[in-house]
C-alpha cells in the first residue's frame, strides 16, 4: 500500500510517500502563508522522487501545527503522536525523543509500539530555539553552518541566560561588544538553548535511548551542547527533518478500514 | 453522533448559587448606606471573625476573578483594570487578582457597577507571601487602616508534627483573633457581639464540611459534577461561608448531589475517563473544560476547588482525608467568644488544605494528590501552571513527576488565573489534543465556543 | 585577611569538607534563610553553613521547581540536585518564603532527608510573634538533642551567643569603617567578607576578621572621596560580577541592606535569663526582609536613616525576579527614595547577570548624580 | 530532496545612507563634533558644526562593534568632502558599543544622549523622551537642558520591544518602513493580540492569518499591542505632554498614533531631523560641551 505522511510545520512542510512500509520518497517546502500550497509543493517533490502518480497514493495522514489546514486526511494526529510513532519505526530502542524545531522544542517518552507515555513542550519564555539560532547566526554574520562549526571550537564556556530568547540576544550583543571570542559567542548561544531545551525534556523523566529529530538537530555545534546537558549520549534520527511525516504516513498505513 | 452513556440534567441549585453571589455583592456596594461595617480582605482570611459586627465583606480573589471574566466579554475594559495597576508601578508577575484588585481602586470603580466601596478596614490573614502584603498596598493606596493576621498553617500529617507545635500554632492564632476584634473594635467603634460571632464559626465549620461532602460525593461514577460547575457552586462558601443563607445553600446542594449519585445523573453523559486538574483555572477560559467534554472526559475537581472551601479531616488509619465532623457533629458547646476563637483556630488549622499547601508542599501535598488520583477513580491529570499565583503552584513541579512517576498520564499547561495575557488558548488546545491522543481518546463531538 | 574571606567564598564546600574532617564527631547543617536561629546549632556543636546558588545555568530544577520561581531559589536546588552540598548531615530553615520554602521542600525530597524546620513567624509585628517563636525554638532545640544525642545548656547556648554576637560586632565594625570618606574596603571586597562568613565556623571568621580589621584596614584606601558612594538594597544577592562593575565606574559601594549583607548581622542577641527567648526576640527585631514588613512599612525610615548615616549620593535596589515581597515593595521603596531626594534605580537579578544591560542603567545613574562632569 | 527556498528579501531591514547639510561649510566652524552611536541594531554617526547638525551616516550595525563605529563615522565624513577625521575636535561614542568607538576620547549612555538630542531636536519644552530600541524600552524625563531627571527600562520581558516589530516584518513580508501605514488598512480596529512576547506573537499572528484575519488587521492589533506595552513602560515616569519618542519605532506611525490615544495628547513630532539620530547628536552636543571645558582648564 502507498501512503503519504504530511508534516505541516510552523517553518517547513515535509511529506514523506510509504510504498508497503518502505519511504521512496520525501520532499520539502517552506511553509507559506498559504498552507495547501506548501502542502502541494512539498508532496509534488516526493511524488517526483517516488515516481508515483498522486492518484496511487491510497491513504494520507497529516500531522504538525498547521494540520487543520488540510482537509480529507484519512489520519489526523499531533506531531508528539507522530514523533514517537517514527522514532519507534527508525529505531525500536528508542525510549525518549527530543524534537527541536525552528519556533518550539518537545520531548516525548516513547512505550511499547511506539505508544506515547508522556511529552512535554516548552512554555512561555523559553521558545524558538531554531529560530534562535538562526537570528544569532545573522547578528554575528555567520552562515548557520559556519556558526555551528564555530561553536565546536570553542575553549571557554560562558554563562548566558537564554529564558528570554530576546533578552538572550542581548546579551549575546554584549559579549560582542565586550569582543569575546566569536566561537566562544556561538558556543555560549548553544549552551543556554540546549539548556532550555534538555530542561524541559527532563520533565518527562528522560531515559535512554535518546534520539533527536527536528531541523535544529542538523546543527553540530547545537547537538553537541544539547549532548552535554543531557550527560547522556543522544542519536541522531536518520532524516531527522522527516520523523513525524514518516509517524503520520505509518499510521496511515496502519490505519484499519 | 455518538450515544450518551448516561443520562444527564441541569443542576437545580444553579441558579440559587447565582443569586446568592450577586447579593453578596449588592450587599457590599449598599454596606455603608445601610449602616454596615464594610471591609476587604482574602478569603482564607478566617471570613468568620468580623460576623460579630453587622457587616459586609469584600472577598478580593474572586472578586479579582470577576474582573477577569471581563477579558472574554470587555477586553478593552478589563485591560483598563489591570494596566491601571501597572501603569501605578505594581509588577506585572504580581498575583493577577492583585493586580486587577488594585486597578479596581485606582480607577475607583466597582465591577458590578457604581464606584468602588468606601472599605472601613482591611482585614487578612497571612497564609501566603502576597496577601500579606496585598492589603498593605492597598493600604498604601486608599489610606485605610490594615489588620494582618499571621496564620501559620500545621504541616502536613504525613510529617507527624508534634501536638506541642500545634498547640502553638492554635493559641498563636487565638491570641491574635482576640488582638483583631480589640483593634476591629477600635476602627469600627461599635462593640462586638459574641453571640453572632459564634453563629458564624459555626457556619464557616458546617458550610466548609458540607462542601468536603460534596466533593465526596464526586467520586461516584458517573461524577454527578465537572469541575466547571464545581467552580461556581464553591465560590459561596469562598465569599460567604459564616453566612446562614450559604449553610442552608450547600445543605440543599448536598441533598441535590446524593440523589444525582443515586440516580446515576453524570455531569458529563459521556463520561469515559476522569481526570483532576491542579491550581486555580484560568477563569476567563474555562471552554478548556468544555473542550475536554467533546472527548467525554470530566474534571472531578483539584486539591484547589475541594481544598479552599473544603474543610477536610485526615484519617490516620487509613491514611486519607474525609469531610471535616463539625463542633456541631461532635457535640462541642460554644458559648464564649474565647470558645469561638479556639474552634475558629483549630477547625482552620486542621481541615484547610489550600492554606496548608501553600506554605508546605513536598511528600504531604503528593500524598493527598495521590489520594484525589485514587478515591476520585482518576485517569490522568491536567496541571495548570499558574504564573498568577505562586501559591497555588508551590510544588506542582514535584507533583507532576510524582504522578508521572505513577503512571498517571499528564499534561501542563502554563497560563494565569486571572490575566489572559499570560494564557495562550491556541497552544493550550493543542497540548490537550496530544494529551487526548496520548490517553488514547477520541473526539465524540465537534467542540463549539461556549456564550 | 580579604583574601582569605576570597578563598572561603570561593571554596565554600572545601571550607565545610575540612570543617568537617577537623570536627570529626560534629556534623554541618545546611541553612536557606538568614531567620534560621543558628545559634541553636552552633550550641550544640555543629557548623551552620548558608546554601546559596552558584550563578551558572543549570538544567536540573525544572522536573521539580516551576520555572515562575525566583531564581535564586532555583539556583539554590539546583546546588543539591548536583550534589554540591553533599556532605550535609541535615538541611534546614526557617520559613523564608513561598519560592524559597518549594526550593526547601524539593531538596528534602530529593537530595536531604534529615530537616530541621522552623515556624518563623511572618507578622514580627505582633506581640505574640516572640513567644510563638520562642515555643518553636524550644521544639527545635529537643529535636536537636534527639538527634546529637545530648543536652543543649544553657552555657552552650550563651556562649554560642557570645560567638556570634562578636561575629556581628565585627562585621558591624567595617561597616562603620565604611562610612569614611576614603572607603578602607570596596563593596565587592565587603560583600566577599560577609558572604563567606554565611560559610565559616564564626571563632575562625572572628579571628581573621580581627586580624583583616587591625593589619589590612586600618589606613588602608580603597576608594577616595572623588568616588560616587551607592548603597545596595533588595533580595539575595551575592552577585560580585555586578558590584565589581558598579565600582570600576569610579563608585564605591558603602553600605548595603541584603540577606547575605548587613540584614545577616546587624542585631545582636540581647541577654535575657531564657537564652531561647533572647534568640527569637533578636531574630523578631532584626532588620526586616519585605517579606515580614507588614503591616506597617518599618523598612522604609530604617533604609533611609542606614542611606544618611553612610553618606550615599545614589541607590541600586536589586531583587531576585519574580521575588514577590520585593516586587510589592517597589511602589513603596520607589516612592519614598524620591520623595527623600535620592537617585534610585531598580534592577532585577537573574542567575547570571546581564552585565550589558545593567552597565547601561548604572551608568546612567552615575552621569546623573555626577552631573557636573558632563554639564 | 527538493530544494528549499532561499529568503533574499530583508523585511526588518531599515533604510540607510548619509547626508550632508548643504548650507553649511565645515571651514566656518570654530568647533566639530562627533557622536557615534553604536546600538545593537544600527550605527549613526553624527557631525556637529558649532551645535549644529551637518551631516550624519546611519548603517546596519556589525557584529564588531569597533568596524560599526569605523563604517558609520566613514559614511558620515563620505557626505563632506575634504573633511577628515582628524578634523573633528572631539568624538563621544554612546549606545550598546560605546566603549568601543576607537577613535573616542568619552562614552556617554544612550540615556543622557538621547534626552540631549531630542532636546535639540525638538527644544526646550521636551519633558518626556522614548527611546525604543531593539531590545530596550527606555523612558526617560528631563528638564529644560535635556538633562535626565529620571528614567525607566523595561525589565524581566522584552516584549514590546523594536525587534519585536522586526520579526512581525518578517514573518507578514512587510517591508518595516510600511508596517505602520498598513497597520491602518483596516475597517474597524481589532483587539490587541494577547501576547507582546514575540516568540508567542509569532505563532499567535500565524493562527490569525489562518483564521482568515488580513496582513493589515494583524499589524493594528500587533501595532495596538506594542503601543499598550511601551505606554506600560511610559507611565511609570512622570509623563510631561511635552511627549517625543526617538529611536526607529518613531518611524513607526502604527505605533505612534496608537499610542497618542492611550495618552490622550499628540506626540511632539515637530522635527526635520531622522529620530534615529538622536542619540549620536546627543552625543556630539556632549561633546562639543565637553572640549569646550577641556579648553577652559
Amino acid at each position: 500500500m502507498i501512503t503519504a505522511g504530511i508534516d505541516l510545520g510552523a517553518t517547513y512542510s515535509k511529506v514523506v510517500i510509504l510504498d508497503d512500509g518502505k519511504v521512496v520518497g520525501k520532499g520539502i517546502s517552506k511553509t507559506t502563508l498559504e498552507p495547501e500550497e506548501s502542502v502541494e509543493k512539498a508532496l509534488n517533490a516526493a511524488l517526483q522522487e517516488a515516481k508515483i502518480d498522486k492518484g496511487q497514493v491510497e491513504r494520507t495522514g497529516v500531522t504538525g501545527s498547521g494540520r487543520r489546514a488540510i482537509k480529507d486526511a484519512d489520519v489526523v494526529a499531533t506531531d508528539v503522536t507522530a514523533d514517537a510513532r517514527g522514532a519507534y519505526h527508525l529505531d525500536k530502542e528508542v525510549k525518549t525523543v527530543i524534537d527541536v524545531g525552528g519556533e518550539d522544542a518537545r520531548a516525548v517518552k516513547v512505550g511499547e509500539n511506539g505508544k506515547v507515555i508522556n511529552s512535554a513542550v516548552n512554555d512561555k519564555c523559553a521558545a524558538g530555539a531554531g529560530a534562535f539560532v538562526e537570528a544569532m547566526s545573522r547578528a554575528m554574520q555567520l552562515s548557520l553552518e559556519e556558526f555551528a562549526e564555530a561553536s565546536l571550537k570553542s575553549t571557554q564556556e560562558i554563562p548566558i541566560n537564554a529564558q528570554c530568547a530576546i533578552f538572550a540576544e542581548s546579551e549575546v550583543v554584549s559579549l560582542i561588544s565586550d569582543e569575546t571570542p566569536r566561537e566562544d559567542i556561538c558556543r555560549a548561544v548553544h549552551d543556554g538553548i540546549a539548556d532550555r531545551i534538555t530542561s524541559m525534556a527532563k520533565r518527562v523523566l528522560v531515559e535512554e535511548k535518546v534520539g533527536l529529530m527536528g531541523g535544529a538537530v542538523m546543527n553540530k555545534g547545537l547537538v553537541e551542547s544539547i549532548r552535554e546537558g543531557l550527560g547522556l549520549d543522544p542519536i541522531i534520527l536518520p532524516d531527522p527533518l522527516f520523523v513525524s511525516a514518516l509517524g503520520i504516513a505509518l499510521m496511515a498505513a496502519d490505519q484499519e478500514d | 453522533m455518538v450515544e450518551k452513556k448516561y443520562k444527564t440534567a441541569p443542576l437545580k441549585s444553579w441558579d440559587k448559587a447565582k443569586e446568592i453571589r450577586l447579593n453578596i455583592y449588592k450587599e457590599i456596594a449598599e454596606a455603608k448606606s445601610k449602616g454596615k461595617v464594610l471591609l476587604g480582605g482574602g478569603a482564607e482570611s478566617l471570613i468568620a471573625l468580623p460576623t460579630g459586627f453587622d457587616y459586609a465583606m469584600l472577598v478580593g480573589e474572586p472578586y479579582g476573578a470577576a474582573i477577569s471574566y471581563l477579558a472574554k466579554s470587555d477586553p478593552d475594559e478589563y485591560m483598563k483594570y489591570v494596566e491601571a495597576s501597572e501603569h501605578a508601578g505594581y509588577p506585572r508577575d504580581l498575583c493577577a487578582y492583585m493586580r486587577n484588585y488594585i486597578g479596581s481602586i485606582l480607577r475607583d470603580k466597582y465591577v458590578f457597577g457604581g464606584p468602588f466601596p468606601k472599605i472601613d478596614f482591611y482585614l487578612q490573614a497571612g497564609f501566603c507571601d502576597t496577601h500579606s502584603k496585598w492589603y498593605q498596598a492597598v493600604s498604601d493606596i486608599t489610606g485605610r487602616p490594615y489588620f494582618s493576621l499571621d496564620l501559620v498553617p500545621f504541616d502536613w500529617e504525613i510529617e507527624g508534627e508534634s501536638e506541642k507545635t500545634k498547640d502553638l500554632k492554635r493559641k498563636y492564632i487565638v491570641d491574635q483573633i482576640h488582638e483583631a476584634i480589640a483593634w476591629m473594635e477600635k476602627q469600627t467603634g461599635r462593640e462586638f457581639n459574641d453571640e453572632t460571632f459564634i453563629q458564624g464559626v459555626l457556619n464557616e465549620c458546617e458550610s466548609t464540611s458540607l462542601w468536603a461532602k460534596v466533593c465526596i460525593a464526586n467520586r461516584a461514577i458517573p461524577a454527578p459534577l465537572d469541575e466547571k460547575t464545581m467552580l461556581s457552586l464553591y465560590v459561596l462558601a469562598v465569599i460567604g461561608r459564616p453566612r446562614n443563607d450559604v449553610v442552608e445553600f450547600y445543605r440543599e446542594l448536598l441533598d441535590e448531589v446524593e440523589d444525582r449519585v443515586a440516580n446515576q445523573i453524570a455531569a458529563n453523559p459521556y463520561e469515559t475517563a476522569r481526570i483532576i486538574t491542579d491550581s486555580q483555572p484560568p477563569w476567563f477560559a474555562l471552554d478548556l473544560f468544555r473542550l475536554l467534554e467533546t472527548y467525554g472526559v470530566v474534571s472531578v475537581g483539584a486539591h484547589y476547588t475541594f481544598g479552599l472551601s473544603g474543610g477536610w479531616e485526615y484519617d490516620e488509619e487509613n491514611k486519607t482525608w474525609e469531610a471535616g465532623k463539625t463542633p456541631q457533629e461532635k457535640g462541642v458547646e460554644v458559648k464564649t467568644r474565647d470558645e469561638a476563637a479556639n474552634v475558629l483556630a483549630d477547625w482552620w488549622l486542621r481541615t484547610g488544605t489550600v492554606c496548608r499547601g501553600v506554605r508546605h508542599s513536598g511528600a504531604g501535598k503528593i500524598q493527598r494528590i495521590m489520594d484525589m488520583v485514587d478515591r476520585w477513580k482518576v485517569d490522568g491529570a491536567i496541571v495548570h501552571l499558574n504564573r498568577g499565583c505562586e501559591g497555588t503552584s508551590l510544588g506542582q513541579m514535584d507533583i507532576v513527576s510524582s504522578l508521572l512517576e505513577r503512571g498517571l498520564p499528564t499534561m501542563t499547561y502554563e497560563g494565569n488565573h486571572a490575566d489572559p495575557r499570560e494564557y495562550d488558548e491556541n497552544r493550550t488546545f493543542a497540548r490537550i489534543e496530544s494529551f487526548m491522543e496520548t490517553m488514547g481518546l477520541k473526539q465524540l463531538y465537534e467542540f463549539k465556543k461556549g456564550e | 585577611m580579604i583574601n582569605d574571606f576570597i578563598d572561603v567564598y570561593k571554596n565554600r564546600h572545601d571550607y565545610a569538607k575540612d570543617w568537617k574532617k577537623k570536627n570529626p564527631d560534629s556534623k554541618v547543617v545546611g541553612y536557606m534563610c538568614s531567620y534560621f536561629p543558628e545559634e541553636l546549632f552552633y550550641a550544640a556543636g555543629m557548623l551552620p553553613v548558608r546554601i546559596l546558588g552558584s550563578h551558572e545555568p543549570q538544567n536540573v530544577t525544572e522536573p521539580y521547581i516551576f520555572g515562575m520561581y525566583c531564581p535564586f531559589s532555583r539556583d539554590v536546588l539546583a546546588q543539591g540536585l548536583q550534589g554540591h552540598y553533599d556532605y550535609l548531615d541535615a538541611v534546614s530553615t526557617a520559613y523564608p518564603c513561598m519560592h524559597l520554602g518549594q526550593a526547601f521542600d524539593s531538596w528534602t525530597l530529593h537530595v536531604t532527608q534529615k530537616k530541621f524546620y522552623v515556624d518563623m513567624p511572618n507578622r514580627v509585628q505582633t506581640p505574640y510573634a516572640v513567644p510563638f517563636l520562642t515555643g518553636r525554638l524550644e521544639e527545635t532545640k529537643q529535636e536537636i538533642e534527639e538527634w546529637i544525642g545530648r543536652e543543649i545548656t544553657d552555657s552552650d547556648l550563651k556562649e554560642a551567643i557570645n560567638v556570634y554576637n562578636e561575629n556581628r560586632a565585627l562585621l558591624r565594625e567595617i561597616y562603620e569603617m565604611r562610612k569614611a570618606d576614603d572607603v578602607p574596603l570596596t563593596g565587592t571586597e565587603c560583600m566577599y567578607i560577609t558572604t563567606a562568613s554565611l560559610f565559616m565556623d564564626k571563632k575562625d571568621a572572628n579571628k581573621l576578621l580581627k586580624e583583616t580589621i587591625e593589619n589590612e584596614l586600618k589606613g588602608r584606601k580603597a576608594k577616595t572621596a572623588d568616588d560616587t558612594r551607592l548603597m545596595v538594597l533588595g533580595s539575595e544577592n551575592d552577585d560580585i560580577k555586578f558590584l565589581n562593575m558598579v565600582e570600576e565606574f569610579s563608585a564605591v559601594i558603602v553600605t548595603d541592606d541584603h540577606c547575605t549583607g548587613s540584614r545577616y548581622f546587624w542585631n545582636p542577641v540581647e541577654e535575657q535569663d531564657d537564652p531561647i527567648q533572647a534568640i527569637a526576640q533578636r531574630y523578631i527585631d532584626r532588620p526586616l526582609c519585605p517579606q515580614r514588613d507588614y503591616p506597617e512599612r518599618k523598612r522604609l525610615p530604617y533604609l533611609l536613616d542606614m542611606a544618611r548615616d553612610w553618606n550615599v549620593a545614589g541607590i541600586i535596589a536589586l531583587q531576585q525576579k519574580f521575588c514577590d515581597p520585593h516586587e510589592l515593595d517597589k511602589v513603596a521603596l520607589l516612592d519614598w527614595f524620591k520623595e527623600n531626594d535620592i537617585p534610585t534605580i531598580y534592577l532585577e537579578l537573574d542567575v547570571t547577570v546581564p552585565i550589558g544591560q545593567f552597565k547601561i542603567r548604572v551608568e546612567a545613574l552615575l552621569e546623573r548624580l555626577r552631573e557636573d562632569e558632563l554639564w | 530532496m527538493a530544494e528549499m527556498e532561499e529568503q533574499t528579501i530583508e523585511y526588518w531591514r531599515w533604510d540607510e545612507g548619509n547626508w550632508k547639510n548643504p548650507d553649511m561649510d565645515f571651514k566656518d566652524a570654530e568647533i566639530l563634533t562627533a557622536g557615534i552611536d553604536v546600538g545593537s541594531v544600527s550605527s549613526q554617526a553624527v557631525i556637529m558644526a558649532d551645535g549644529e547638525l551637518f551631516a550624519y551616516g546611519n548603517t546596519r550595525s556589525g557584529y564588531n562593534s569597533r568596524d560599526s563605529a569605523s563604517n558609520v563615522m566613514n559614511m558620515a565624513l563620505e557626505a563632506v568632502p575634504g573633511l577628515k577625521l582628524e578634523d573633528i575636535h572631539y568624538v563621544v561614542g554612546t549606545g550598546y558599543g560605546r566603549v568601543r568607538v576607537p577613535f573616542a576620547n568619552k562614552a556617554i549612555t544612550e540615556i543622557a544622549c538621547h534626552a540631549r538630542g531630542a532636546n535639540y531636536m525638538y527644544g526646550p519644552k521636551v519633558r518626556t523622551i522614548m527611546d525604543m530600541g531593539g531590545q530596550d524600552l527606555k523612558a526617560i524625563s528631563c528638564d529644560e537642558r535635556g538633562k535626565v531627571l529620571n528614567f525607566v527600562m523595561n525589565e524581566k520581558c522584552a516584549a514590546g520591544t523594536g525587534r519585536g516589530m522586526e520579526v512581525m516584518a518578517d514573518l507578514l513580508k512587510v517591508p518595516i518602513q510600511k508596517v505602520g501605514e498598513m497597520s491602518f488598512q483596516v475597517e474597524k480596529e481589532p483587539p490587541p493580540v494577547s501576547t507582546t512576547c514575540v516568540l508567542f506573537a509569532k505563532t499567535e499572528a500565524l493562527g490569525l492569518l489562518k483564521n482568515g484575519w488580513s496582513v493589515p488587521k494583524v499589524l493594528a492589533a500587533y501595532c495596538s499591542a506594542m503601543a499598550h506595552r511601551i505606554y506600560g513602560v511610559v507611565k511609570t515616569v512622570d509623563v510631561k505632554k511635552e511627549f517625543v519618542i526617538t529611536g526607529g519605532c518613531a518611524k513607526n506611525s502604527g505605533i505612534i498614533n496608537r499610542l497618542e490615544k492611550e495618552l490622550g495628547f499628540e506626540i511632539y513630532k515637530d522635527t526635520k531631523v531622522d529620530t534615529q539620530l538622536a542619540g549620536a547628536i546627543g552625543a556630539a552636543l556632549f561633546g562639543k560641551a565637553l572640549y569646550e571645558k577641556s579648553k577652559k582648564k
